[in-house]
C-alpha cells in the first residue's frame, strides 16, 4: 500500500463497504448497511450466537417464560449508555413504549415483527414493565414462537431515553447506546466513525480505539483499496475475486455463513407459469452447477428448499430437481409447450450477497432455456423499479433471494411464499392453503419439534408446486489484511467487532 | 433581342476553373487532410465490421464455454474470452453494430427533431422563437448525463431507451445550431436577392436556408455521433443501457471491472474499440469542418 | 429618353428603432433615411453618392420594399408601392430588379449558376423548363459569360463575373428598374470598366432605368445621367450629373468632390478638406446635419433643417446659403423691375 | 530629388507561399528602392503583392506558408533577410514603421489607446520610464491632429472613428522616429472625406518629419496626389517605375496604360471606359510569358513565351514590356498606341 | 452592470420554473415507489401507504408540486425522504466535494488546455501542434470511466503511487468545517492531511479534466490561430514587440472569450457530470448523490439537488457573460 498508515497505530480498523447508513437509529430502518453500525453501538436485551441465529444473553443475561406469554428479564448491572445515563429495566421500558406509540412509518421493522402497535388488534405485546431496576416483564397477547430472536434483532437495540426522548431526528444523527463504541462523526456517503467507549461494561472490550466506516460503491475499487492498504477490512467480495485474495500473501479471505437464498422466481398468475409442470421444467432446465461454478466461483451450496440448511425446519430429505433439460423438454411437452415458448427473464440489476452478478447469472439461465426450446428475453430495471414491478406481479419470471433477518424459518419461508404476502414479499403470487394453514399453526407453536414438523411439510409443498427455481445458498465474501485477527461474521450480515484486534 | 451581342470583353475560357458542385469541393479538400482521411478509415473498418463481422465471427457471440473462461489472449482467442467464456473479439466485432447504430440512430433523431424546431424557431421567430429556445435553455441548463440517466430511469434500462434518452439530450444542440445558422443565413445578401426576385417565404426556407444550414449539422453530426457512442457507453457501464447478453462494448467494460487485475484484456480491448471509434469520428468530423465550414469553429 | 417619370418617391422615410433592455423597449431612431423626395425618369441613370452609412443602400432596400417604409409614397409605373398587399409587391418585383454589391455573398453558393438565373423565371410563373433553359443561356451570353457556365458554381469564379452573373439575374424577368447597389466598389479598377460599359450597354439595348448607388464619385459621374448626393438619411443636392460636377451647390458636395484624388498629377484643384467625422446617425445634429463640418455654417444652421429646394431648373439643393441667396435673388429682380 | 540616400533597396525579391495547391510567387524577382524622405507610391489591383512586399521588407511575412525564396533587402547597408528575429525586431517599429488598411481591425481593441503607444515607446526606448512614455505618446497624438490627445489614451479604439484611428495609428508608428514608414492602402477603408485628412497629414509628416513613406494604393488619385515616384505593380511584378509625372503623362506599359484609361474621371464624362480584358490573374497561374501577354491588346509571339525584363526608357523610367526591348524601335511603339 | 445582473436574474426565473417542472414531473415518472424503496422488501402493504401519506404522495400531483414550489421559494428544498435530512443541509458537502474536485481537475485542464492551444497555434503546423492535437482529440475520445479504471490500475494499485478512492486518508480523515478539504486542512493548519487531500485529488482530477483539457486545447488553438491572423497583431509586431509577448498579450486576452465560454460550459458539466468518475474513485460527491438518489426514488433530493446543479451551470454561464465586459470593453450590459 502506497500510502499505508500515517501515523495511527493499527488501533484503528477501516472496513469497507457498498454503501452508507441511512440511519444510526437502527428501529427506524431495515436497511442493512444501518446494522452494520449499529450492532456496534448498540446492545439488544438478547443476542444471537457468533455465528448462529440461537439465542444468547445481551443486555439481559437471564430470562425465561413459563407460558410463552409471559417473560422475565434479568438486567445486566452496572451497564452505562454513552452519554453516561444508566441502563436499567426503566429505560428497556422507555424504549419498547417509543416503539409501540409509533406507527407504521416511523417503526416499520415493529410492525412486522410484533404485529402492531399500542392499540391495534394484531399487536402481540400486551404490556412491559419494570421490576425494579434490573428486571424487566413482558406479556404477550398470545404466543409468538420466534419471539425472543425477534427481541434479538438489531433493530430492537436498546437506546439512552435521554437521547431519544429529544427528538427522533436528532437521535437518528446523534446515536446513544451501551454498545462497545461509542459514535464520533459521520460524513455522508463517506464515512462513519465510532471510537471505543471507554466505560463498556465487558471489561477488555473492545479490543479497536477506532473503527471507520467507509462506503465504496463499487466492489472492484472496495478490493483495490484493500489491496491498496487503504481500509482493512472489505464487505461485498466478488466471488472472482476470491481465488486472487487468497494468492496474495497480505490478505485474507473471509467467508461469511450463509443464511440466504438465491431463486429464480415464477409467478404462477402468468402463463405459461400457472402450468405446474413448466414450473419444474424450468427447475430441470436450469444448470446451478454451471452457475455456482462460474458466478458463484463455487463459493455456494446448490439450493433446494427456500431456506438456507443452517435453519433449524430445512428439508433434508427433499430431492432436489436434478439437471436434465430432456425431462424439462418432456414436462414442457406435457404442458402443451413441446416448441417452447417465449418469456422474460428478469435479471437483477445488482449484486446481492444471494446474488453477486444477477445479469451474468441471467445470461447462463437464458442459454439454459434456449437448450429446452425456451425463448427468454433479459429485462432489467433498476432496482426500486425491478422491485416495484415484480410486486406488482409484472414479471414473467424473476431472480431475487433474501437474506435472513433473525434466523427462523418463518422468516423465509412465510415471508416469501404465503398468501399474507402477496403484494409484499411473495412475488410469485403463489398460494396454497394448506401451505398457508401450516404456516399459521407454526407462528403460534411453541413447541419447537412441532413446529419444524410443520416447517418440513410446508417445504415439500413447495417443492412439489415449484414456484420457484432455488439456486443457490451462498457464501458471502469478504476480505482483511492478513494480520486482522477477531472478526467473526454475522449471518445476518451485522458483524460485531469488539473481538477483533490486530496481530 | 437575340441577335444583341453587346461589345463584350470576352472572357478567356480557361480562366474559369473546372471545378465541380461544392460538395465535390468539400470532398477534394476533405480528402486532403490525413487526420480526417485517418477518421475515416477507422469508421470505415467499423462500419465493415459492423456489416460483415456478424458473419466473419457467426460462431460464438453467446456461445458460453465455461471450461475456457478469462483466457488470455491467443491463437485461438485473438482477444481473450471473458468470464462466460466467450470470444472477446466475436463480442467486440458485435459490439460495433450495437454502437455504430446507437450513434447514428440517435444523431438521426436528435437532428430531424432539433431541424424542425429550429427552423420553426429561427425562421419564425417571435413567441414560437421565445418558447422553443426558453425549452433549449432548459434542457441545456441539465448535466447532460444526468438528464440521460434521469430519461432512463423514467423509460426504464435497455438500449432503445438509452438512445432515445441520447437523442433527446442532443436535440437542443441541433436545434440551437440550426437556428443560429437560419438567423444568420436569413440576412445573407443572396437571400435578400431571392427575395428582390419575388420569391415566397417558403420557397426561400427551403431552397435557399435550408441547403446552407446543411454543412454544420453534418460537421456537428458527426461529432455528435462521437459523443453518443461515449454517452451510450456510459450508460452501458452504469448498468442502464445495453442489457446482457448484449455485447455493448460499454456494458462489457462495466461487465469485466472486477477482472481488471486478473484479465486485464477482458477490459482493455472493449475500452479500446470505444475510443478508437469515437476517435474517428471526432477525426472526420475535424476534417468535415474544415471542408464545408472553415469558419466553424469549435 | 423620355421625360416621364417611371419612378417618384415622396417624403420618404426608414427609421430603425434602437432597442434596449430585456422587453427590447425602444429608445431612439436610427433616421436611416429621412424624408427623401425625387423621381426616376424612364431610361434614365439616377446616381446616388454619399459617404458611407448615409442611408443610401436602405433607400434602394425601401424602394423594392425589401425593408418595409416608415412612411412615404413610392409611386412607380403609377402605382403606389408602400401600399401594396405583399402578394402584389411580390408580383410587382419582376418589374424592378436588383444587383446587390458584393458579388461574393449576393449568389447562393450551393446553386449553379443555371439554378441562381432560372429562379426569377419560375418564382414569376415560366413553367416551361425548356424555355427557361434557354433563356439562361441566352442571358449569359448578353453578360459576356458562355452558356456552358449555367453548370458551374458560384465561387468558380470571379469577382467581376460573379457581378454579371448578379446583372444577367436581374435581368432575367424583364425588369423595367434596375436598382444596383454599389455594383463595381468590390471590384478592381480594370473590372470595374468592364462592368460599367457592360451595365452602359444594356441600358440602350433594353431601354433600363437605374438607380445606380455608389460612393465613388467618378463612376457615378459615368454612369448617371441625374446625381442626388445623401448625408445622414438626407438628399442634400440632386441635378444633372454635368452640373453637379461643374457648379456644386452644397458645401458638402464641394468637399466631397475637391476630396476625391485625382489621377493627374498636374491637376490644380481647390482643396476643401473639411474636419471632423461622421455625426453618429442615431444621434444626428440638429438643424442642418452637416452644420458640424460645414465651412459656411450659419446661426440658422444649427436650427432649421433645410428644405430640398430647386435653384436652378433640375437643380435641387438642400441648403440654408440658397435659400436666403434665392430670396436675394428675388430682391434683386424686384427691385431691377 | 536623384542624389539623395537609397534608404532602402530591394534586390531581386522573391516571396512565395507554399500552400496546399501549390507554390504562389506572391512577389517574383522585384528590384526598388526608397530614397531619404520621399513618398513613393505602388499601385496595383488586388492580388499583385502589394502587401507581400511590404510584409517582406518587415519580415513579417506569415510563415508558414509564406517564405522569402530570394534577394536582398538593403536597409542601412544591412540585408534585413537572414537577420534574426530579435535583430529584426530593432528594426521593426524603431527605423522601419508600418500602418495598416483598416484602421477598424489594425488598433488591439482590448487595449486602450494609451496602453498600445506606451507598448510601442518602451519596446525600444529601454531606458524610459512610463511617464515619459505617456507624455511622449500625447505629444505624437497631438502632432497627428488628435483633438483632447491627454483623455484619448485611456479610450479604447471601438470609441474612436475610423479617421480617427487612422491617426492613432499613424502617431503610433511615428513614435520612434522611424526612417521608413510603410502604409499599406492607409485610406482604402476610410471615406473619401477623411481620406482627404489622412492623406494631407501624411504629407505634412513626411515633410516636416522627413521621413520616407512607402505608400501602397491601388487608387492611381492617391498615387497622382501624394507620390513622387510610383512602382505599377500586376501579378507579383514590377511592370514600370516612374516619378508620377512621368506616368500618368507617358504611361509606357498596355498596363498602366490600360488602368489609367479605364478609370472613370470626374472632370471629364467619358463616352465608354476603356476596358482590360480578362481578369486578374491569380499569383503563380501564369508561369511562362508575360503575365499580362493574355490580357494585352499588343501582345505577339515572344510575349506568351518570355518573361521580358525591365527596360529603362529613360533615365528614371522602367517598363517591363517587349515593346521597350532595345531592338526595337520607339516610334512602333508609339505608332501602335495611337493606333489603339 | 448591476441592473444587467439583475435582469440576467429575472430572465433565469422562467428557466428555473421550467427546469422545478420539468424534473418535478420526470421524478415522478420514474416508476417505483419511493415509500416502498425506503421501507424495503419486508414493508407491509400498510406500512407503504402510511409512508406514502406521511411523504405526502397520497395528494395529487399539482398539490404536490405547488407546495414543493412554495417550499422553495421560502428557501426549504425539502427533506430527503431517505435519511430524513433537510436536503439543504445535507447537500451541501456533496456538493462540496464535486467542487473541490472539479476545480482541481478544471485547473488543470486549464493550465494544459490553454498552454497547449496558445503553443500549438504559435508554431501552428510544427511537431508540438500535431500531436498536441492529436492527444487531445484522442482525449475527447475517452471514456473517462475507461480511463479513470486504467488509471487507479496502474498508478494506484500495480505502482501504489497514489490512492485508489476516496477524498482522504481514511485512517486520518479530515475535520470537515467548510467540507472542502483543502481549505479546511488549511484553516487547521494540517499541513500533512493537505498533502494526503491533494494527492486523492490527482488520478480522479485527472480523469475529470481529460476531456475539457483537451476542449479547451483546441478550442484555445482554433480562436488563437483566428486572432494570430488579425491586423492588430501584425500591428504589435511591426512595432516590434517580442513573439512572447504579442502572443500571450495581445493574441490571448482576444482569442479568451470562446475559451472562457468552454470554461464555463465545461464547468457546468464536471459539475454535474462527473458521476462515472464519482463512482469510480468513491468520491462523495453529487453526482452520485443524485444517482443514488435516483436509485432510492428520493424525490426531494433528486428534485432539489439536479435544481441546485442546473442553477448554479446557470450562474457560472452568467459569471462568464460578465467576465467577457471584464475582458472587453466593447461588450457592455445595460
Ligand atoms: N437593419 C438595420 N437596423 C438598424 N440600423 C440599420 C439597419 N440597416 C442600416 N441601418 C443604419 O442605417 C444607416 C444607413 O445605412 P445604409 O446601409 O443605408 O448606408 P449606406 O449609405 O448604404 O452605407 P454604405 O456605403 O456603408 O453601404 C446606417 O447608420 C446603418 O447603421
Ligand atoms: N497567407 C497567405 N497564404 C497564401 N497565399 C497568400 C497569403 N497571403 C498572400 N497570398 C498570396 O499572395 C498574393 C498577393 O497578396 P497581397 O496581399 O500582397 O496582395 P495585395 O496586392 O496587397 O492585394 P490587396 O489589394 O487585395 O490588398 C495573393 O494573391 C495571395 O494569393
Ligand atoms: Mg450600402
Ligand atoms: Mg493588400
Amino acid at each position: 500500500g502506497g500510502n499505508g498508515s500515517s501515523g495511527s497505530t493499527k488501533d484503528t480498523l477501516v472496513f469497507g463497504r457498498g454503501g452508507d447508513s441511512t440511519s444510526l437509529d437502527p428501529s427506524r430502518v431495515t436497511e442493512g448497511e444501518t446494522f452494520k453500525v449499529t450492532v456496534n453501538l448498540y446492545e439488544t436485551l438478547l443476542n444471537f450466537g457468533e455465528q448462529d441465529t440461537t439465542i444468547q444473553p445481551g443486555l439481559a443475561k437471564e430470562w425465561n417464560t413459563d407460558d410463552g406469554l409471559t417473560y422475565t428479564f434479568k438486567l445486566q448491572e452496572g451497564v452505562k449508555f454513552h452519554d453516561g445515563t444508566d441502563f436499567n429495566s426503566e429505560a428497556v421500558v422507555k424504549n419498547f413504549e417509543r416503539w409501540a406509540n409509533g406507527d407504521a412509518d416511523k417503526f416499520p421493522y415493529y410492525k412486522s415483527m410484533f404485529g402492531g402497535f399500542k392499540d391495534d388488534e394484531e399487536h402481540v405485546i400486551e404490556s412491559v414493565t419494570a421490576d425494579g431496576d434490573h428486571t424487566v416483564i413482558i406479556k404477550l397477547k398470545r404466543p409468538q414462537a420466534p419471539f425472543l430472536k425477534n427481541i434479538a434483532m438489531s433493530m430492537f437495540a436498546i437506546a439512552s431515553p435521554t437521547a431519544f426522548e429529544k427528538g427522533d431526528d436528532q437521535f437518528e444523527r446523534n446515536p446513544v447506546g451501551t454498545g462497545p463504541f461509542k459514535f464520533v462523526e459521520w460524513k455522508a456517503n463517506d464515512s462513519i466513525t465510532i471510537e471505543k467507549f471507554d466505560e463498556y461494561w465487558q471489561k477488555g472490550l473492545p479490543k479497536l480505539d477506532k473503527v471507520i466506516f467507509r462506503s465504496y460503491p463499487d466492489n472492484s475499487a472496495r478490493l483495490n483499496a484493500l489491496i491498496a492498504g487503504e481500509i482493512d477490512l472489505a464487505d461485498g467480495i466478488n466471488p472472482a475475486d476470491g481465488e486472487k485474495i487468497e494468492g496474495n500473501a497480505d490478505l485474507q479471505l473471509i467467508e461469511r455463513p450463509s443464511m440466504n437464498v438465491g431463486y429464480l422466481g415464477l409467478t404462477v398468475t402468468r402463463p405459461p407459469f400457472d402450468k405446474k409442470e413448466v414450473r419444474q421444467a424450468m427447475n430441470y432446465a436450469i444448470d446451478k452447477k454451471t452457475i455456482i461454478e462460474s458466478f458463484f466461483e463455487g463459493r455456494a451450496n446448490s439450493a433446494k428448499n427456500p431456506m438456507p440448511p443452517s435453519i433449524s425446519g430445512y428439508n433434508d430429505d427433499i430431492e432436489e430437481y436434478e439437471y436434465n433439460p430432456e425431462k424439462a423438454k418432456e414436462l414442457l411437452a406435457k404442458a402443451g409447450y413441446p416448441d417452447g415458448f417465449e418469456m422474460e427473464l428478469w435479471a437483477m440489476p445488482v449484486p446481492r450477497p444471494y446474488m453477486p452478478d444477477g445479469a451474468k447469472v441471467a445470461e447462463v439461465i437464458q442459454s439454459n432455456l434456449a437448450e429446452i426450446g425456451v425463448k427468454a428475453k433479459i429485462v432489467s430495471f433498476e432496482w426500486p423499479t425491478y422491485l416495484d414491478k415484480a410486486s406488482k406481479g409484472e414479471a414473467d419470471a424473476f431472480m431475487l433471494g433474501w437474506t435472513g433477518d433473525n434466523g427462523d424459518a418463518d422468516n423465509f419461508l412465510y415471508v416469501l411464499l404465503d398468501e399474507d404476502n402477496i403484494g409484499s414479499n411473495n412475488y410469485t403470487y403463489f398460494k396454497n392453503d394448506e401451505m398457508h394453514n401450516l404456516f399459521i399453526d407454526a407462528q403460534t407453536e411453541v413447541d419447537e419439534d412441532k413446529r419444524i414438523e410443520l416447517y418440513k411439510k410446508a417445504q415439500e409443498i413447495i417443492h412439489e408446486e415449484a414456484p420457484w427455481v432455488p439456486l443457490a445458498h451462498s457464501t458471502p465474501l469478504l476480505a482483511a489484511t492478513k494480520d486482522l485477527t477477531g472478526f467473526v461474521p454475522h449471518p445476518t450480515g451485522s458483524d460485531l467487532l469488539s473481538n477483533v484486534e490486530f496481530k | 433581342m437575340s441577335e444583341f451581342t453587346p461589345k463584350m470583353d470576352g472572357i478567356v475560357e480557361a480562366e474559369i476553373e473546372r471545378t465541380t458542385g461544392p460538395w465535390r469541393e468539400a470532398w477534394r479538400n476533405f480528402r486532403k487532410s490525413k487526420v480526417a482521411v485517418a477518421g475515416m478509415v477507422i469508421i470505415l473498418f467499423f462500419v465493415l465490421l459492423a456489416i460483415f463481422g456478424p458473419f466473419i465471427a457467426k460462431e460464438g457471440i453467446n456461445q458460453q464455454m465455461p471450461a475456457d473462461r478469462l483466457q488470455p489472449p491467443s491463437a485461438e482467442y485473438w482477444l481473450g474470452t471473458d468470464d462466460f467464456g466467450r470470444d472477446i473479439l466475436s463480442r467486440i466485432i458485435h459490439g460495433a453494430r450495437i454502437s455504430l447504430s446507437v450513434g447514428f440512430l440517435s444523431v438521426i433523431a436528435s437532428v430531424v427533431v432539433g431541424s424542425f424546431l429550429g427552423i420553426v424557431a429561427g425562421y419564425y421567430g417571435r413567441w414560437t422563437d421565445t418558447i422553443i429556445s426558453r425549452i433549449f435553455d432548459i434542457m441545456l441548463a441539465f448535466p447532460s448525463i444526468l438528464l440521460a440517466i434521469a430519461i432512463v430511469s423514467v423509460l426504464g434500462p435497455g438500449l432503445e431507451n438509452a438512445l432515445i434518452a441520447i437523442a433527446i439530450i442532443n436535440v437542443p444542440n441541433f436545434g440551437r445550431l440550426i437556428r443560429s445558422k437560419v438567423l444568420s443565413i436569413k440576412e445573407d445578401e443572396y437571400i435578400m436577392a431571392a427575395k428582390a426576385i419575388g420569391m415566397k417565404d417558403a420557397r426561400i426556407l427551403f431552397s435557399h436556408i435550408l441547403p446552407n444550414s446543411m454543412a454544420p449539422v453534418i460537421v456537428q453530426g458527426t461529432l455528435a455521433v462521437a459523443t453518443a457512442i461515449l454517452e451510450a457507453a456510459a450508460l452501458g457501464f452504469l448498468g442502464l443501457g445495453a442489457q446482457a447478453p448484449q455485447p455493448e462494448w460499454g456494458k462489457m467494460l462495466a461487465d469485466s471491472k472486477s477482472y481488471l487485475q486478473s484479465a486485464p484484456w477482458t477490459m482493455i480491448f472493449p475500452g479500446l474499440s470505444i475510443m478508437l471509434t469515437v476517435l474517428g469520428f471526432n477525426l472526420m468530423g475535424d476534417g468535415l469542418r474544415d471542408a464545408l465550414d472553415p469558419k466553424m469553429k469549435n | 429618353m423620355s421625360t416621364t417619370p417611371l419612378l417618384k418617391v415622396k417624403n420618404l422615410k426608414k427609421y430603425f428603432p434602437v432597442k434596449k433592455g430585456m422587453f427590447g423597449k425602444t429608445v431612439g431612431y436610427v433616421k436611416a433615411v429621412d424624408d427623401v423626395s425625387f423621381f426616376v425618369n424612364e431610361g434614365e441613370t439616377l446616381g446616388i453618392v454619399g459617404e458611407s452609412g448615409c442611408g443610401k443602400s436602405t433607400t434602394g432596400r425601401v424602394l423594392m420594399r425589401l425593408l418595409e417604409p416608415t412612411d412615404g409614397q413610392i409611386e412607380f409605373d403609377r402605382k403606389d408601392l408602400a401600399s401594396l398587399s405583399q402578394e402584389e409587391m411580390r408580383k410587382t418585383r419582376r418589374d424592378i430588379q436588383m444587383v446587390f454589391q458584393d458579388p461574393y455573398a449576393s449568389l447562393n453558393p450551393r446553386h449553379t449558376i443555371g439554378k441562381i438565373l432560372e429562379e426569377p423565371l419560375i418564382v414569376h410563373g415560366v413553367s416551361d423548363a425548356k424555355e427557361r433553359k434557354k433563356k439562361v443561356r441566352e442571358f449569359l451570353e448578353i453578360v459576356g459569360l458562355n452558356a456552358y457556365h449555367a453548370k458551374r458554381y458560384p465561387h468558380q469564379f470571379s469577382g467581376g463575373q460573379r457581378q454579371r452573373i448578379g446583372i444577367a439575374r436581374a435581368l432575367m424577368t424583364n425588369p423595367k428598374l434596375i436598382i444596383a447597389d454599389e455594383p463595381v466598389s468590390a471590384l478592381d479598377v480594370s473590372i470595374q470598366a468592364q462592368v460599367l460599359n457592360l451595365m452602359q450597354d444594356l441600358q440602350k439595348e433594353f431601354n433600363l432605368t437605374y438607380i445606380f448607388i455608389a460612393h465613388d464619385l467618378g463612376v457615378v459621374r459615368h454612369i448617371s445621367d441625374r446625381v442626388a448626393v445623401m448625408y445622414l438619411g438626407k438628399m442634400v443636392e440632386v441635378a444633372d450629373s454635368e452640373q453637379l460636377y461643374e457648379k456644386p451647390l452644397h458645401p458638402y458636395t464641394q468637399a466631397l468632390l475637391s476630396a476625391v484624388p485625382v489621377p493627374d498629377p498636374d491637376y490644380q484643384k481647390e482643396q476643401i478638406i473639411i474636419e471632423g467625422d461622421i455625426p453618429n446617425p442615431a444621434d444626428p445634429p440638429t438643424g442642418c446635419t452637416f452644420h458640424t463640418r460645414c465651412p459656411f455654417k450659419m446661426d440658422i444652421c444649427t436650427k432649421v433643417t433645410p428644405q430640398l429646394t430647386e435653384h436652378t431648373t433640375g437643380h435641387s439643393v438642400a441648403c440654408h446659403l440658397y435659400v436666403s441667396q434665392v430670396d436675394d435673388d428675388i430682391k434683386q429682380l424686384e427691385g431691377s423691375l | 530629388m536623384n542624389d539623395r540616400n537609397k534608404i532602402l533597396d530591394v534586390k531581386d525579391l522573391q516571396t512565395t507561399f507554399f500552400t496546399d495547391s501549390g507554390k504562389v510567387p506572391a512577389v517574383d524577382h522585384i528590384d526598388f528602392h526608397l530614397r531619404d524622405g520621399e513618398i513613393l507610391g505602388i499601385v496595383g489591383e488586388s492580388g499583385c503583392g502589394k502587401s507581400v512586399t511590404s510584409l517582406s521588407i518587415m519580415g513579417l511575412v506569415p510563415s508558414p506558408p509564406g517564405k522569402i525564396t530570394g534577394g536582398e533587402i538593403v536597409y542601412n547597408g544591412r540585408n534585413l533577410i537572414g537577420l534574426s528575429e530579435k535583430e529584426m525586431r530593432q528594426i521593426r517599429g524603431n527605423d522601419i514603421a508600418m500602418i495598416f488598411q483598416e484602421p477598424m481591425t489594425s488598433l488591439n481593441p482590448l487595449f486602450t489607446i494609451g496602453n498600445q503607444m506606451v507598448e510601442a515607446i518602451l519596446i525600444h526606448e529601454k531606458g524610459w520610464s512610463k511617464k515619459q512614455a505617456q507624455e511622449r505618446a500625447v505629444e505624437m497624438l497631438k502632432l497627428v491632429g488628435l483633438p483632447r490627445a491627454d483623455a484619448l489614451l485611456k479610450d479604447y479604439p471601438h470609441q474612436l472613428s475610423g479617421g480617427m484611428r487612422q491617426r492613432v495609428m499613424i502617431a503610433m508608428a511615428l513614435v520612434c522616429n522611424p526612417k521608413i514608414l510603410i502604409a499599406d492602402e492607409p485610406t482604402t477603408a476610410l471615406d473619401v472625406t477623411i481620406q482627404a485628412q489622412i492623406l494631407k497629414l501624411m504629407k505634412d509628416l513626411n515633410v516636416r518629419l522627413g521621413t520616407a513613406i512607402l505608400l501602397i494604393t491601388h487608387d492611381l488619385g492617391v498615387v497622382a496626389e501624394t507620390c513622387e515616384r510610383v512602382i505599377v505593380m500586376y501579378a507579383g511584378q514590377i511592370i514600370e517605375e516612374a516619378p508620377t509625372k512621368l506616368i500618368f503623362e507617358d504611361p509606357q506599359h498596355p498596363y498602366t496604360k490600360g488602368l489609367i484609361q479605364s478609370v472613370p474621371d470626374m472632370r471629364v464624362k467619358k463616352e465608354r471606359l476603356h476596358s482590360i480584358p480578362g481578369n486578374v490573374p491569380k499569383p503563380g497561374s501564369i508561369t511562362s510569358g508575360c503575365r499580362f501577354a493574355a490580357r494585352c491588346d499588343f501582345a505577339f509571339d515572344r510575349c506568351f513565351q518570355e518573361n521580358p525584363e525591365l527596360y529603362e526608357t529613360a533615365d528614371v523610367h522602367q517598363t517591363r514590356c517587349f515593346l521597350y526591348d532595345e531592338g526595337r524601335v520607339k516610334s512602333d511603339v508609339h505608332n501602335a498606341f495611337i493606333e489603339s | 452592470m448591476l441592473s444587467y445582473v439583475g435582469r440576467r436574474l429575472l430572465q433565469l426565473i422562467p428557466v428555473l420554473l421550467g427546469m422545478v417542472f420539468i424534473v418535478f414531473m420526470m421524478v415522478r415518472a420514474i416508476p417505483g415507489n419511493p415509500a416502498q424503496v425506503i421501507l424495503g422488501q419486508q414493508a407491509s402493504p400498510e406500512a407503504i401507504a402510511a409512508m406514502n401519506a406521511r411523504l405526502g404522495l397520497d395528494q395529487p400531483w399539482f398539490i404536490q408540486f405547488f407546495k414543493y414550489l412554495g417550499g422553495i421559494l421560502q428557501g426549504d428544498l425539502g427533506e430527503s425522504m431517505r435519511t430524513r435530512l433537510p436536503v439543504a443541509e445535507e447537500i451541501w458537502p456533496h456538493l462540496a466535494a464535486t467542487m473541490e474536485l472539479a476545480f482541481f481537475a478544471m485547473i488543470i485542464a486549464i493550465i494544459v488546455g490553454v498552454n497547449a492551444g496558445i503553443v500549438s497555434a504559435w508554431f501552428q503546423n510544427s511537431w508540438f501542434d500535431y500531436i498536441a492535437m492529436i492527444l487531445a482529440l484522442v482525449g475527447v475520445s475517452m471514456p473517462i470511466f475507461w480511463l479513470g479504471l486504467l488509471g487507479q490500475w496502474a498508478f494506484a494499485i500495480e505502482f501504489s503511487w497514489l490512492p485508489t478512492a476516496g477524498r482522504e486518508q481514511v485512517r486520518d480523515p479530515v475535520h470537515a468545517i467548510t467540507h472542502l478539504y483543502i481549505i479546511d486542512t488549511i484553516i487547521q493548519g494540517r499541513f500533512d492531511q493537505l498533502f494526503q487531500v491533494l494527492r486523492h485529488l490527482i488520478l480522479p482530477g485527472i480523469a475529470l479534466a481529460t476531456i475539457p483539457m483537451a476542449i479547451i486545447a483546441r478550442m484555445t488553438r482554433s480562436s488563437m490561430l483566428e486572432v494570430m491572423r488579425s491586423d492588430y497583431i501584425r500591428t504589435a509586431r511591426a512595432k516590434g514587440q517580442k513573439m512572447f509577448w504579442v502572443v500571450y498579450k495581445h493574441a490571448f486576452k482576444n482569442a479568451v472569450i470562446p475559451v472562457l465560454t468552454v470554461i464555463g460550459l465545461q464547468m457546468g458539466m464536471l459539475l454535474g457530470g462527473a458521476i462515472l468518475t464519482e463512482t469510480i474513485f468513491a468520491w462523495p460527491g453529487i453526482g452520485r448523490y443524485i444517482y443514488d438518489a435516483i436509485n432510492f426514488r428520493d424525490y426531494p433530493v433528486i428534485q432539489s439537488a439536479i435544481l441546485i446543479v442546473a442553477f448554479i451551470f446557470v450562474m457560472i454561464n452568467l459569471i462568464v457573460d460578465l467576465l467577457y465586459s471584464l475582458i472587453d470593453s466593447r461588450i457592455k450590459y445595460d
